[in-house]
């Protein structure tokens, strides 16, 4: 019904590959996040299994069946735009049924379901009003109802929350996780943002310069990194990440200690130093300190307030079960 | 910037545009003028402003030397017809260039423009024995085809600016609902493209309208639209200012009219991409 | 043939859009014959024409051409002869003058719907008040003084009009006419191209002299229209130039001096030939047409004695077509009505086609040369010579660029070798 | 949108477009280079012999060709001088708050849409008559001499007819332009200390250099066969003064007849104008793409 | 030197007043922050201080003096626009050194002011590129420099972050503090984003409909909210606020409390209910609990992982000390 296999698939645009040989299975009833810092791929990766670029060679599959060549509009599948790709002059009932009329159902079975998925997503006031007469969240709202009428084996999304404002993502970001409690439907989800792919996925596919970096859950990738540039992408604050002699104390190349794991203390722990800027969100302070010895300004979480002024100075002391170890390439030593 | 721009400023801008927008347009209005007056109040030296007998005469006296109506018909037929045609060859193509381009689509589009760079001059004769050859000397038809040749690169190009403006993830999202190309371009691409398409045919109509050399070159007289009409008043016997007036006007009246009320679309479209 | 619809070319001058007027009267006794009418200025419609009949085109049964083309198209066969008149056409009322030109190997290959000469025309007025007299004959000398004696810039009233606006039927036509009587020539009798000869220059600079002096303002734009519209406006003390704008100038409903106008024979220099031209505007039959007999039908109720009847029925003798029929000029009714027919018909029959010139040519025409690439160059020499009057060449380099020009021309035609 | 599938559409649906203006460009240029190489002249029916390059020697050859050229270059780019700046001048006036900016606008908008044969003769007879045109009555008003400007200054003239005809054109798409422009952009050098003149040159004119390059463009397109004015207006003279290509090969065709010659300078005039189409295109592809 | 003040300034666009009455003074070196919902007037205030627009009526000093009819050019601020407002056709070298140009300074004066803003903002290498050529990041710093060339006596930002992704928002805001400890400049900013406003403000203005409704320290706010808008504005997740009979238990319209001062328990509580979506973000688990009998739903958010799952059963208790009380106005009872 949804599971989606990627066996050697590459992407070149003319010389440049984009997408070296990536191989990736994505389960019925998933929700995947593909995840990565701009330019990584992501985009493509999810139009490569929408079918809105062709793949340069490998094979994609859904549910067993080779969709390789099968053009976008019948390998089942629907996508929900960063932009939304709302139809501007078509209402928003007309927006949600166009994919039942070019389906060719007959206008009453399409009125029901329509009528369904807005009462789902709560627009059954705005039903006639054109996408433009609409709130950046109702807009988002509508692209997803166009998605679900369908019933699609899985859905696609594009960064769907980027052009929200914050509150709106939040609020978003759980409207989605519900709806795939709800349907259960394979959901397959690109963002850049972290907390994103934390909050919402089952599973997470970090990619970085079109190479699949871990895929796992999200307390997997926040607890075994496999590699460097996971440790870094994944959390926030970012992990603090230590080269040189204090790496070599542990035996490895890198360590890296999240800010949360980070105790302080006003007289003695392993490094010492000057606070910097910090931040209060009145739940937790960050803050970060300089002139530890290391060449690296440590940042530190802690919850609830901490007074501690600019300049002040402070002795840091690493969780030691919470440490992570990485060798020369990179890769998590175990 | 909302801030205050004083009634004096804004009574000094009005004041000097005006007065420009007046002397522009000034040589249409003396024309409109000059064409209720007689021939001896046309001319009549100091010049006349308002203050005369307004007659229709020469009005009449056109009407009873040419056929008004089937030279404006004729206008209306070439340029609706020819626009028409012209839209329904260049959407496909604008919709080419402007969704799939190539390395070579704006080579491509150049190479179009350039064919409006061919002096008309240059081919008429060939197009005349051609047009002798396949009976189209003197017919709607004829024209029609040439003035679509003519415009269609210019239809292309506007129509390829106003495409690219609309985005793409708008047609891919209609291809992942199951849309085939004729419901992508249908149903989708030209509802968006409503106020371009409707500038491009603005243009093109007026382009067609006003176009002297083939219109004139390939009628005689069934064919004959308001170009030809007004060529039999190019300096006549003597000079008659008010019934030239007359004629003039009755040849730009319905395109300035159509014009006027259409400026809004017009304008908004008019851009060639120029504008982001 | 029933339902038939004939397509006439023809020039957007008085006369004709006239006969538009009047094309009722053939249509009820043509009941199956339509008309078209296109109706072009004059340098428009020759293009028109000559490229439709020289690619046999089709698109006009009825082409109204002047005495310049009649002779060269009829040569080529584009013309089909005016034989078959109906009954009471009498083609041999038509002017001899005219006629002789429309005419090859015995046959007419035009029918003339009027003809003219051209002459000078004054106001009797301005002369009274200068104290001269116009003789019925003047001289070019006799020209030039009336013309100083009249002239008032401040006035507005300026001594001569002349035609100064380019093309071989316009400024070319007054000069060439007027380079005859001066004894110039376009060519010698092995085609050689004459402007550097004295009379050529001497036709000029009297001609840049009287102009320059006397002349209205901006008359190097000025062809017959501009020039008719400045006399009937009373700006112009003199005006040499076609016969028929005699009946114009006479019109007092245009014309604000239509009673102080006297006519003379166009001036000369003693040396024989005087300075007016000869020219009709004819209406010839295309050899392609398919609609030969109702063409003919058309032209012949068109060049008709009934029709110069017609006219005279509704809008009075003085605005007949002149020129082309003998009887015309034996009818008293006209002979009243139009104060200047005699004068018309004078200078008519003092134009001779066959010898334009002083001396022997190789060419007939008097106003033009009878050649394909007269079109070509008398323009392109007229241009020269609009040029000088507007005062952007010298006389000297108008002559010496038209002398080259036209020889260039003349040679590559392979007149020479 | 870049599958084969699209690609194949694509090639399937520009292809009418394209073989549509192939066919406009090679059968009457190939019959225009043909007759090129031939003697002949519509008034001399019969054989049409080959004589080679003679057509181009000849017309190449003549002095007024060189007139024409020179004028052509004069004529577009004067009105594109005029019209170009005009058209800034205008748009900026436009752009300020006034009472009745609609009915401005329309006013300069009209000319656009009157034919050039029209606004040649209205222009020529009404306005620039020495005698009886408006201008000559002005002149006289002020105690001056008419001039009479077809044949004092014929060139001059016919690009002011011309610019008046395009200068609503370039009016409307740089105000546009100037409408486009973020107002932030203002606002920040308006913070930055930037005077009206300073904003004008520093942002606002490299902002509108995409706009002009557009003016530029199509104007050029329609500007380097400007015949009805000329023909209208002056008939190229007095002399050749105001003679340009399109005209002067108007004349060899169709007023001496002379198909050959007259095509050889259709040729000679189309590989001009694609010598100014591809400087022009470098030009606009580079500023197009920016 | 940089010390702002408002007098009863308003603003109307046409009949519409969009500023009723406001007084505020920005003490010279603070960093002010302007948070809000969008459309309640922060771009508009922020721009009569600018002088971008005229003030309706009141009156703005700087450093005392009555700046409100001075024109922006002449008031010795600086402006960052959330849009950036780069000059395009410029190379980033002209685009700093513009507002010195247009002050008259002299070349090689203009020429070590621009190095050395170029340095402080790390963009030395990009000085000769066109902003078209940067990627937002640094052309977020581009427009910071353009501002910081002028030696302005105050800097303006207006929602200088909102077009950035969400990892590069952390570091610009970061820099942006940093510049502010370097510099000691006023800075006033606006955004829409709490967050932000917390870690970034000496002091906050809240604004709501055009009115100021709090004005104070990033903790005042977030632990002595005012009103019940401001504690739900401030704080992410948002407070809970509870209403009804509940609330009345406390001698309160509403109650707040936030979601990191419940604690959870599997066994006895105040509120049992039943755990929603649940967000795991490694450092932190926020989870949406439901049928609490309370008619809203209560955010939870408790440090590292906490094995729940959808449906589980919670009990729920909140720190009595950390509890808001609020009237029927949705004032804060003290
Ligand atoms: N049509 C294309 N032609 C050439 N290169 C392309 C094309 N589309 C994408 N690329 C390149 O492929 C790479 C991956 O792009 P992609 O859009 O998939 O990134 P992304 O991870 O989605 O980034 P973002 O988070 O910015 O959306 C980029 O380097 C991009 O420049
Ligand atoms: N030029 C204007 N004319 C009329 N109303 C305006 C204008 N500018 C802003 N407004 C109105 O003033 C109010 C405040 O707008 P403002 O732009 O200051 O909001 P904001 O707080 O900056 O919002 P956002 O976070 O969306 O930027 C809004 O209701 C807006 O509609
Ligand atoms: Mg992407
Ligand atoms: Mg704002």
């Amino acid at each position: 019904m949804g599971r989606i296999t990627l066996d050697k698939v590459t992407k070149s645009f003319g010389e440049v590959q984009v997408i070296p040989p990536l191989d990736l299975t994505i389960d019925d009833g998933e929700f995947v996040v593909f995840v990565g810092p701009s330019g990584c791929g992501k985009s493509t990766l999810l139009r490569l299994i929408a079918g809105l670029e062709d793949i340069t060679s490998g094979q994609i599959r859904i549910d067993r069946e080779d969709a390789t060549h099968v053009p976008p509009a019948k390998r089942g599948l629907a996508m929900v735009f960063q932009s939304y790709a709302l139809y501007p002059h078509m209402s928003v009932r007309k927006n949600i049924a166009f994919p039942l009329k070019m389906a060719k159902m007959d206008a009453a079975e399409r009125d029901k379901r329509v009528d369904y998925a807005a009462s789902v997503l709560n627009l059954t006031d705005y039903l006639d009003r054109r996408p433009g007469q609409l709130s950046g969240g109702q807009r988002q709202r509508v692209a997803i109802g166009r998605a679900i009428v369908r019933e699609p084996a899985a859905f696609l999304f594009d960064e769907p929350l980027s052009n929200l404002d914050a509150a709106l993502r939040v609020n978003m970001r759980l409207e989605i996780s519900e709806l795939h409690n709800t349907l259960k439907t394979t959901m397959v989800y690109v963002t850049h943002d972290q907390v994103e792919a934390m909050t919402m996925a089952d599973k997470i596919v970090v990619l970085h310069a079109g190479r699949i970096e871990q895929v796992g859950s999200p307390l997997e990738l926040y607890h075994t990194p496999r590699n460097t540039f996971v440790a870094g992408f994944i959390g926030s604050p970012k992990m603090n990440l230590i080269e040189g002699p204090e790496a070599a104390k542990h035996a490895a190349h890198t360590i890296g200690i999240r800010p949360e794991h980070l105790d302080t203390s006003a007289e003695a722990g392993t490094w010492e130093g000057r606070v910097g800027v910090s931040e209060h969100l009145g739940s937790d302070t960050f803050f970060h300190v300089h002139d530890t010895g290391l060449a690296e300004t440590l940042t530190v979480r802690a919850s609830g307030e901490v007074a501690l002024r600019h300049g002040d100075r402070i002795f840091l002391t690493p969780q030691m079960d919470k440490l992570h170890r990485f060798d020369a390439e990179g890769l998590r030593i175990a | 910037m909302a801030r205050k721009v004083s009634t004096r400023r804004k009574a000094v801008n009005t004041g000097i545009a005006w007065t420009v927008g007046l002397l522009i347009f000034f040589p249409i209005l003396w024309t409109v003028l000059t064409s209720f007056k007689t021939e001896a109040q046309a001319i009549a030296d100091p010049p006349i402003w308002f203050n005369f007998h307004w007659t229709l005469e020469n009005y009449v006296t056109v009407q009873e030397r040419s056929n008004y109506f089937r030279h404006f018909w004729n206008s209306v037929v070439i340029s609706v017809g020819s626009t028409l045609i012209g839209l329904a060859i260049a959407v496909p193509a604008a919709w080419a260039m402007a969704f799939v381009p190539g390395k070579r689509t704006k080579d491509l589009l150049m190479w179009m423009l350039s064919t409006k760079m061919l002096p008309p001059v240059g081919v008429l004769v060939p197009i005349y024995l051609l047009f002798q050859r396949f009976g189209l000397l003197d017919t709607q038809v004829g024209l029609i085809i040439v003035l679509t040749l003519i415009n269609l690169p210019i239809i292309v190009w506007m129509l390829y600016t106003y495409f690219r403006e609309i985005p793409v993830d708008i047609l891919e999202a209609a291809r992942m609902d199951g849309a085939g190309l004729k419901d992508e371009v249908i149903s989708v691409l030209l509802p968006m493209a409503v106020p371009g398409m409707a500038s491009t045919v603005l243009l093109n109509i007026i382009l067609a309208w006003n176009e002297a050399f083939w219109t004139l070159n390939l009628t005689a007289a069934k064919a004959a639209p308001l170009t030809a009409f007004i060529a039999s008043y190019s300096s006549p016997e003597g000079l008659f200012y008010a019934k030239l007036s007359a004629a003039s006007t009755m040849a730009i009246a319905p395109i300035l009219i159509m014009g006027w009320f259409s400026q809004k679309q017009l304008v908004r479209g008019l851009t060639f991409g120029a504008v982001k | 043939a029933s339902g038939e619809t004939i397509t006439i070319a023809t020039v957007n001058n008085g006369d004709m859009i006239r006969m538009q007027g009047l094309t009722d009267d053939f249509t009820k006794s043509h009941p199956d014959i339509e008309l078209e009418w296109v109706t072009l200025e004059e340098n428009v419609l020759r293009q028109r024409v000559t490229q439709d009949v020289a690619t046999k085109g089709g698109q006009f049964d009825v082409m109204t051409i002047g005495t310049y083309e009649v002779p060269i198209w009829s040569k080529q066969g584009w013309l089909l002869p005016l034989t078959d008149m109906p009954d009471g056409y009498d083609a041999d009322d038509l002017l001899p003058a005219i006629a002789g030109g429309l005419t090859t190997d015995g046959e007419l290959y035009a029918a003339p719907f009027y003809g003219e000469s051209s002459m000078v025309m004054y106001r009797k007025d301005l002369m009274e008040k200068a104290g001269l007299e116009m003789p019925d004959a003047p001289t070019w000398d006799e020209i030039k003084e009336a013309a100083a004696a009249m002239t008032d810039k401040d006035g507005e009233i300026y001594g001569i009009c002349l035609r100064g606006k380019a093309g071989w039927g316009e400024n070319m036509a007054f000069l060439t006419a007027m380079a005859n009587s001066y004894g110039a020539k376009w060519f010698d009798m092995d085609w050689n191209a004459q402007f550097d000869s004295p009379e050529w220059k001497a036709t000029l600079t009297d001609y840049l002299d009287l102009m320059n002096n006397y002349g209205p303002p901006g008359a190097s734009s000025n062809g017959f229209n501009e020039n008719l519209a400045l006399f009937q406006q009373g700006k112009c003390g003199m005006w040499i130039d076609a016969t028929v704008a005699a009946s114009f100038v006479t019109n007092p409903t245009d014309s604000t001096v239509a009673d102080k106008v006297g006519f003379a024979l166009a001036p000369d220099k003693g040396l024989g030939k005087r300075g007016n031209w000869l020219w009709a505007w004819n209406l010839g039959i295309p050899a392609g047409t398919e609609k030969e007999d109702a063409a003919k039908a058309f032209v012949a109720w068109a060049t008709s004695k009934q029709y110069t009847e017609l006219v005279a029925a509704n809008e009075g003798w003085a605005n007949v077509p002149p020129g082309t029929r003998t009887s015309l000029y034996e009818n008293q009714e006209y002979l009243d009505a139009a104060p200047f027919a005699k004068m018309t018909l004078e200078s008519i029959q003092a134009a001779d086609p066959q010898n334009p010139t002083v001396d022997e040519v190789p060419y007939v025409g008097v106003q033009f040369v009878a050649i394909p690439e007269f079109q070509g160059i008398g323009t392109a020499v007229g241009q020269q010579f609009s040029a000088a009057l507007a005062g952007q060449v010298t006389a000297d380099e108008a002559l010496a660029n038209a002398q080259a020009l036209t020889s260039r021309e003349m040679k590559r035609s392979g007149y020479q070798d | 949108m870049a599958t084969q599938h699209s690609r194949a559409a694509a090639r399937f649906m520009i292809s009418p477009s394209v073989l549509l203006l192939l066919g406009w460009m090679l059968i009457p240029l190939g019959m225009t280079i043909y007759f090129s190489l031939l003697r002949y002249n519509l008034l001399m029916p019969g054989e049409h012999p080959f004589v080679g390059w003679e057509n181009y020697s000849y017309f190449l050859s003549d002095p007024a060709f060189k007139i024409a050229l020179v004028n052509t270059l004069l004529l577009v780019g004067g009105v594109l001088i005029i019209t170009v700046i005009g058209g800034v001048l205008l748009g900026l006036l436009l752009d300020q708050v006034m009472w009745g900016q609609g009915i401005v606008r329309i006013l300069v908008i009209a000319p656009f849409f009157v034919m050039p044969t029209v606004s040649a003769l209205v222009w020529k007879n009404m306005f620039m008559n020495p005698v009886n045109g408006l201008f000559a009555y002005l002149a006289k008003f002020l105690g001056l001499q008419p001039i009479d400007f077809l044949a004092q200054a014929p060139l001059m003239s016919i690009i002011g007819i011309v610019s008046w005809q395009w200068l609503p054109f370039a009016t409307l798409i740089l105000l546009t332009a100037m409408q486009s422009l973020d107002q932030e952009q203002l606002e920040a050098a308006e913070m930055d200390g930037a005077g009206p003149f300073s904003r004008f040159f520093y942002i606002v004119v490299p902002h509108l250099s995409r706009a002009v390059t557009v003016v530029i463009l199509i104007q050029t397109i329609f500007l380097l066969s400007v015949f009805a004015e000329i023909l209208v207006t002056t008939n190229g003279g007095p002399g050749n003064a105001s003679t340009n290509l399109t005209y002067l090969v108007y004349a060899e065709s169709l007023l001496r007849f002379d198909v050959g010659t007259g095509s050889a300078g259709g040729v000679v005039a189309i590989v001009l104008a694609n010598i100014v189409a591809i400087f022009l295109m470098r030009m606009i592809g580079k500023n197009l793409d920016a």
